[in-house]
């Protein structure tokens, strides 16, 4: 982009003068409605318009990583999932695959495809949740109401699979800790309707609505040529035009067995980014569907490891990758050879979003369009500083 | 004698404006949520709100004009009330109508503004300047479309006072302004959505970019005054616009659902619209509602 | 701004703050405000109870659950609660589970800018004793050495319905006139403060925030 | 990926250890990384960069440094591990070649006191906040210590070891209980 009218950067700080009074710095954030989460933006505005970005994170570090040196492996698997709250699931899969790669344990068939549905429904959840939240942020409340609303059905589901709402631990090394309750398909089929419904409302509401298009399109363009550089993933990159998505190139669980297409847009403003993640709920709710079609219902859900308090792990490292609802997450566990893991580190698709390409977008924009800017990137601060 | 009956029947005609404007934004409050999928709060909670606002104890000040803020918007929603006849012919609502015009009572819509815009600059929060800056150009836009809308209407009846305007349109409902200069009343009305900032005009306290705009730093009784002064502005507000472009009401409950329907305009938009940007808004007000105004003014 | 209480309890430092910028802020204790006659303080109080203002700031994963709680689904504004984004007009601050040392600091500053009669409800149990993240090095175990805490919602995460649950408790606590938390701050300020400043080691804001 | 791996060796001094058939990790000295990481990004397709953390090695009193890439179409994933002193822990910064590189870096050093001359910001916090012991993902750092000493633990918490907790439980534990029956 033209950055000649911008402050210049040296040493990756922009050189502005606040005496000059010719710019403002505001924080958003922490205490702010408007940031994703937890986090904090330090905004220099001139006008309207931004100069300065800095996103400011770790104020939700909780130190995973060195948590789970400290424990058993199996003490580690209801700690995952709290590194990404809305989408809990994908951190449960990670971890648990890493694990069986390392150790070598099989997981039954049938477990993979009620991992598969568990992904698929917190990967539905999350577009939800993040659709409200983009309506919101636009000052379109009355989606974001629907939306977490109907969230929460998908919620009542996981409830009824694993007992809890937001944290699951549902995925264990081995395979997964129940099967579906009885009845759970016919409830499943009537909430992937009321989705639909919902959706379809939203559609008309949001999408088709004058006043969010002039809003969006236009704001915060991906160009192709900045995937690569800035480590653009999911969502985001697909809407520019890559075709990289985990479940389809390297597919995992059962993904190879599901039939569907990557999502791929084109302009990859925030219209458009909005866009490919709406079809990517209705491609949720297809695979929903499919997986509960040809899902076996027979069969061991479960291989039991050794005793989990003895339970060591061969040395070795290994690197394991999801798609998660902002894109590729990814685990790296190295193992020493004791029962506790060496080093686990969790890789989140928003950490390169919400800091380098984030504070890279945001110059040059409107003041105003700086939350709608930061949801359209679908970023949780949780599994950036984790 | 006289002065002292008027004064009752003002301070009378006032608390009723208030109750109603209060009742109102309760209601409005109860549909929205509705709207949401939500039961939403009982229809009473403004005036917990205000109770509990008065009831904090401790309290900040930023300087003098910091406390002048919501005095001058209080003053700005008294004033455009009090030159209004709220219930046509009625002796105790008529008000202060016939010593002011329409000139006075646009003149006070604007003052309530600027009185805050003084005190929120002076609160010393980013947020606040930012909002007052919006809210300052935002509603400078949609003065225009009102202006031209009321020089319309001055044409037409041939005067200014508000009691004149409301007399010549008690003929029949054809007679109303909406009918005979439908022009005029719909530039005005897309001024009144500005007005009431609900969306897609709202960007001025747009909660999820720049905190509450203005009001951030009040709290305590100086919120509750800004929240006094939003049930009187809200009638104020509906009362002109009923008298001017819906024939006024000949008694309370006319009133309270004329006032009501109008208001329901707001709110139906509001909650089917995200919001526009500030430079956004001022765009469409000085386009579609301008020429509104102008083609109502041409053909008068 | 300079303070307009006259009384001053214990003077302050404002230490951490750059020289050139202490006279902006606050150089005075917060003070305990004492209740009024009893039968207005038993009105007043019903009118706090009825009008809780939620400050909108989610400080940890407890704030995934209040969305639920703020919209449709289990929609507290028929409580009378709302969410508000300003700290000056909050009365009710959610902890929403574990505090990092760098959120408690941010914490603090929202909590001194709310005004006085102001509740603190903890959620989660990483707000009792620190939960699942107990030894680790970043987040404080124990929420009550820091702000006085009115009610205590245990779970990880707690439901939105002992959400609910525990703001009948917050509200029947403070009808009864004993949740005086502000006040029990002010009393007990060099205590919290102490507490603070012992594990924020770059103490670089004022010590009491207007 | 084998005959990346062979064009590999012929320039590069490296050594390879195949995880999975779409994921390698090779061994590289900390002189030639920059050029391996170049030519990976430049000839091999290998242009993104998906994180770049650290291992503290203790025993050997080393640093390992895990650079993961992925190839264009993301199907293939090649980790380069690269080993530095502990004591004297510095590094050729690669924030020219990525731009997200900046925060890794600045992670690594404040997680771990690995230094990236060059790399802008490196010194700012990114995480921590007025942080005062060693850097804390150092395998020489007790975070259970340090919680205790500093965060007034609340009396009442005597054990975690799982052992004892779940005898607690279930005093028949030496079967799973929780699954007990449920196995089909």
């Amino acid at each position: 982009m033209d950055r000649s009218k911008f402050p210049e950067i040296v040493d990756g700080k922009s050189q502005y003068d606040l005496d000059s009074g010719r710019f403002v710095k505001i924080w958003n954030g922490p205490q702010h409605p408007g940031v994703t989460g937890n986090m904090a933006l330090e905004v220099v505005i001139s006008g309207d318009e931004v100069v300065d970005l800095k996103t400011h994170v770790g104020y939700l570090h909780r130190g995973f990583e060195k948590l789970m040196e400290q424990r058993l492996y199996i003490q580690n698997f209801p700690l995952v999932c709290r590194i990404c709250v809305p989408e809990p699931d994908t951190n449960e899969y990670l971890y648990a695959a890493a694990v069986e790669e390392l150790s070598g344990l099989e997981v039954p068939e049938r477990a993979q495809w009620l991992r598969t549905l568990t992904l698929e429904m917190s990967r539905l959840a999350s577009f939800i949740m993040w659709l409200g939240g983009q309506a919101g942020s636009f000052g379109m409340g009355t989606v974001g109401q629907w939306a977490v609303a109907v969230r929460d059905y998908v919620l009542d589901l996981f409830e009824a699979i694993t007992g809890g709402r937001i944290y699951h631990m549902y995925i264990t090394p081995g395979g997964v800790r129940d099967i579906l309750p009885e009845g759970f398909d016919a409830d499943l089929e009537d909430v992937l309707k009321k989705v639909e419904k919902f959706m379809h409302d939203a559609e008309i509401v949001l999408f088709h609505n004058a006043v969010f298009k002039k809003r969006t399109k236009g704001l915060g363009i991906i160009t192709p040529d900045m995937i690569d550089p800035y480590g653009i993933l999911g969502p985001n990159a697909r809407a520019a035009g890559s075709t990289r998505d985990v479940r389809k190139d390297s597919p995992y669980a059962v993904y190879d067995k599901l039939e569907f297409n990557v999502i791929v847009g084109s302009d990859s403003d925030a219209y458009d980014r909005a866009r490919c993640r709406f079809q990517e709920m209705q491609q949720s709710i297809e695979l929903i569907r499919q997986i509960m079609e040809i899902m076996p219902r027979k069969g061991s859900f479960y291989n039991r490891p050794p005793n989990v308090l003895h339970w060591q792990i061969p040395p070795g490292e290994t690197y394991v990758k999801a798609e998660s609802t902002r894109g590729e997450y990814g685990y790296y566990v190295v193992s020493d050879g004791s029962n506790k893991p060496r080093r686990v580190y969790v890789k989140g698709p928003s950490y390169t979003h919400a800091v380098a390409l984030f504070e890279q977008m945001a110059v040059g924009t409107n003041y105003a369009d700086l939350p709608g800017l930061m949801v359209s990137l679908h970023t949780y601060p949780p599994e950036i500083e984790r | 004698m006289y002065i002292a009956t008027k004064a009752f029947y003002l301070f009378v005609s006032i608390i009723v404006a208030l109750v109603w404007g209060l009742t109102v934004n309760g209601i409005v409050r109860k549909i929205v949520a509705r709207v949401h999928g939500r039961i939403g709060p009982p229809v009473w909670q403004p005036f917990i709100d205000i109770i509990k606002s008065n009831a904090k104890r401790s309290m900040i000040a930023h300087g003098v004009m910091f406390y002048f803020g919501p005095v001058f918007r209080f003053a700005g929603g008294l004033g455009t009330y009090v030159f209004i006849p709220a219930v046509f012919g009625s002796v105790v609502f008529e008000n202060l109508s016939f010593s002011g015009d329409l000139l006075l009572v646009m003149y006070f819509i604007f003052f309530g503004q600027l009185g805050m815009a003084l005190g929120a600059g002076e609160g010393g929060h980013p947020a606040s300047a930012i909002a007052v800056g919006r809210g300052l150009a935002q509603m400078t836009a949609f003065e225009l479309p009102f202006a031209l809308s009321i020089i319309s209407l001055a044409t037409q009846y041939n005067t200014l006072s508000i009691t004149d305007i409301v007399a010549a349109q008690q003929a029949g409902v054809m007679s109303w302004t909406v009918f005979t200069n439908p022009l005029a009343t719909f530039a005005a009305l897309f001024a009144l959505l500005g007005m009431n900032m609900h969306s897609p005009f709202d960007i001025v306290i747009a909660p999820q970019e720049i905190p509450l705009g203005p009001p951030t730093e009040y709290q305590g009784s100086l919120l509750g005054m800004l929240h006094t002064n939003r049930g009187i502005f809200v009638s104020a507000k509906l009362i002109l616009f009923m008298n001017l472009y819906f024939g006024g009401a000949l008694n309370l409950p006319i009133l309270m659902v004329k006032t009501f329907a109008i208001y329901m305009l707001s709110v139906v938009v509001g909650v089917a619209f995200p919001r526009f940007r500030a430079d956004q808004s001022i765009r469409f007000f000085l386009g579609v509602p301008t020429v509104l105004g102008i083609l109502a003014l041409l053909i008068q | 701004m300079k303070s307009t209480e006259n009384k001053i309890i214990h003077p302050l430092e404002n230490a951490g703050v750059p020289e050139d910028q202490r006279h902006l802020y606050c150089d005075a204790s917060p003070r305990p405000y004492p209740a009024l006659n009893k039968y207005v303080e038993r009105f007043l109080n019903w009118a706090r109870a009825n009008s809780l203002w939620i400050l909108g700031y989610g400080t940890g994963c407890g704030a995934i659950e209040l969305r639920p709680l703020l919209t449709s689904r289990f929609d507290i504004s028929q409580y009378g609660m709302n969410p508000r984004p300003t700290p000056r007009q909050s009365s009710v601050f959610i902890i929403g589970g574990y505090l990092s040392v760098k959120t408690l600091k941010r914490v603090i500053r929202s909590y001194e800018q709310m005004q006085n009669p102001k509740f603190v409800v903890g959620l989660g149990s990483c707000t009792v004793n620190g939960g699942m993240y107990w030894d680790s090095y970043n987040t404080v175990n124990r929420l009550d050495y820091y702000l006085p805490v009115d009610v205590y919602v245990a779970g990880c995460m707690p439901r939105p319905e002992a959400i609910i649950a525990g703001f009948e408790k917050l509200k029947s606590t403070i009808m009864a006139g004993q949740a005086e938390g502000a006040n029990e701050y002010a009393e007990r300020f060099d205590w919290y403060k102490s507490n603070q400043k012992k594990i924020i080691k770059d103490w670089d804001m004022p010590d009491y925030n207007w | 990926m084998n005959s990346l791996i062979k064009r590999l060796k012929m320039q590069f001094d490296v050594e390879e250890q195949t995880q999975r058939s779409n994921l390698s990790f090779i061994n590289a000295t900390a002189l030639q990384l920059p050029a391996l990481l170049t030519h990976l990004r430049d000839y091999e397709k290998y242009t993104q960069l998906i994180f770049l953390t650290a291992v503290d090695r203790i025993e050997d009193n080393q640093f390992q440094l895990t650079y993961m890439l992925a190839d264009e179409s993301s199907q293939n994933n090649i980790g380069v591990r690269v080993r530095i002193d502990r004591e004297n822990a510095v590094m050729t910064s690669i924030a020219h070649l990525w731009h997200h590189a900046r925060t890794y870096q600045q992670e690594l050093r404040e997680m771990f006191g690995i230094d990236f001359p060059g790399s802008p910001g490196v010194n700012d916090n990114f995480i921590l906040e007025g942080w005062e012991e060693i850097p804390p993902m150092r395998r020489d750092f007790d975070t259970r210590e340090y919680s205790e000493k500093t965060y007034f633990p609340r009396p009442g918490r005597s054990t975690t070891h799982p052992r004892t907790a779940m005898k607690a439980v279930d005093p028949d534990y030496p079967e799973l209980p929780l699954m007990k029956g449920r196995v089909k």
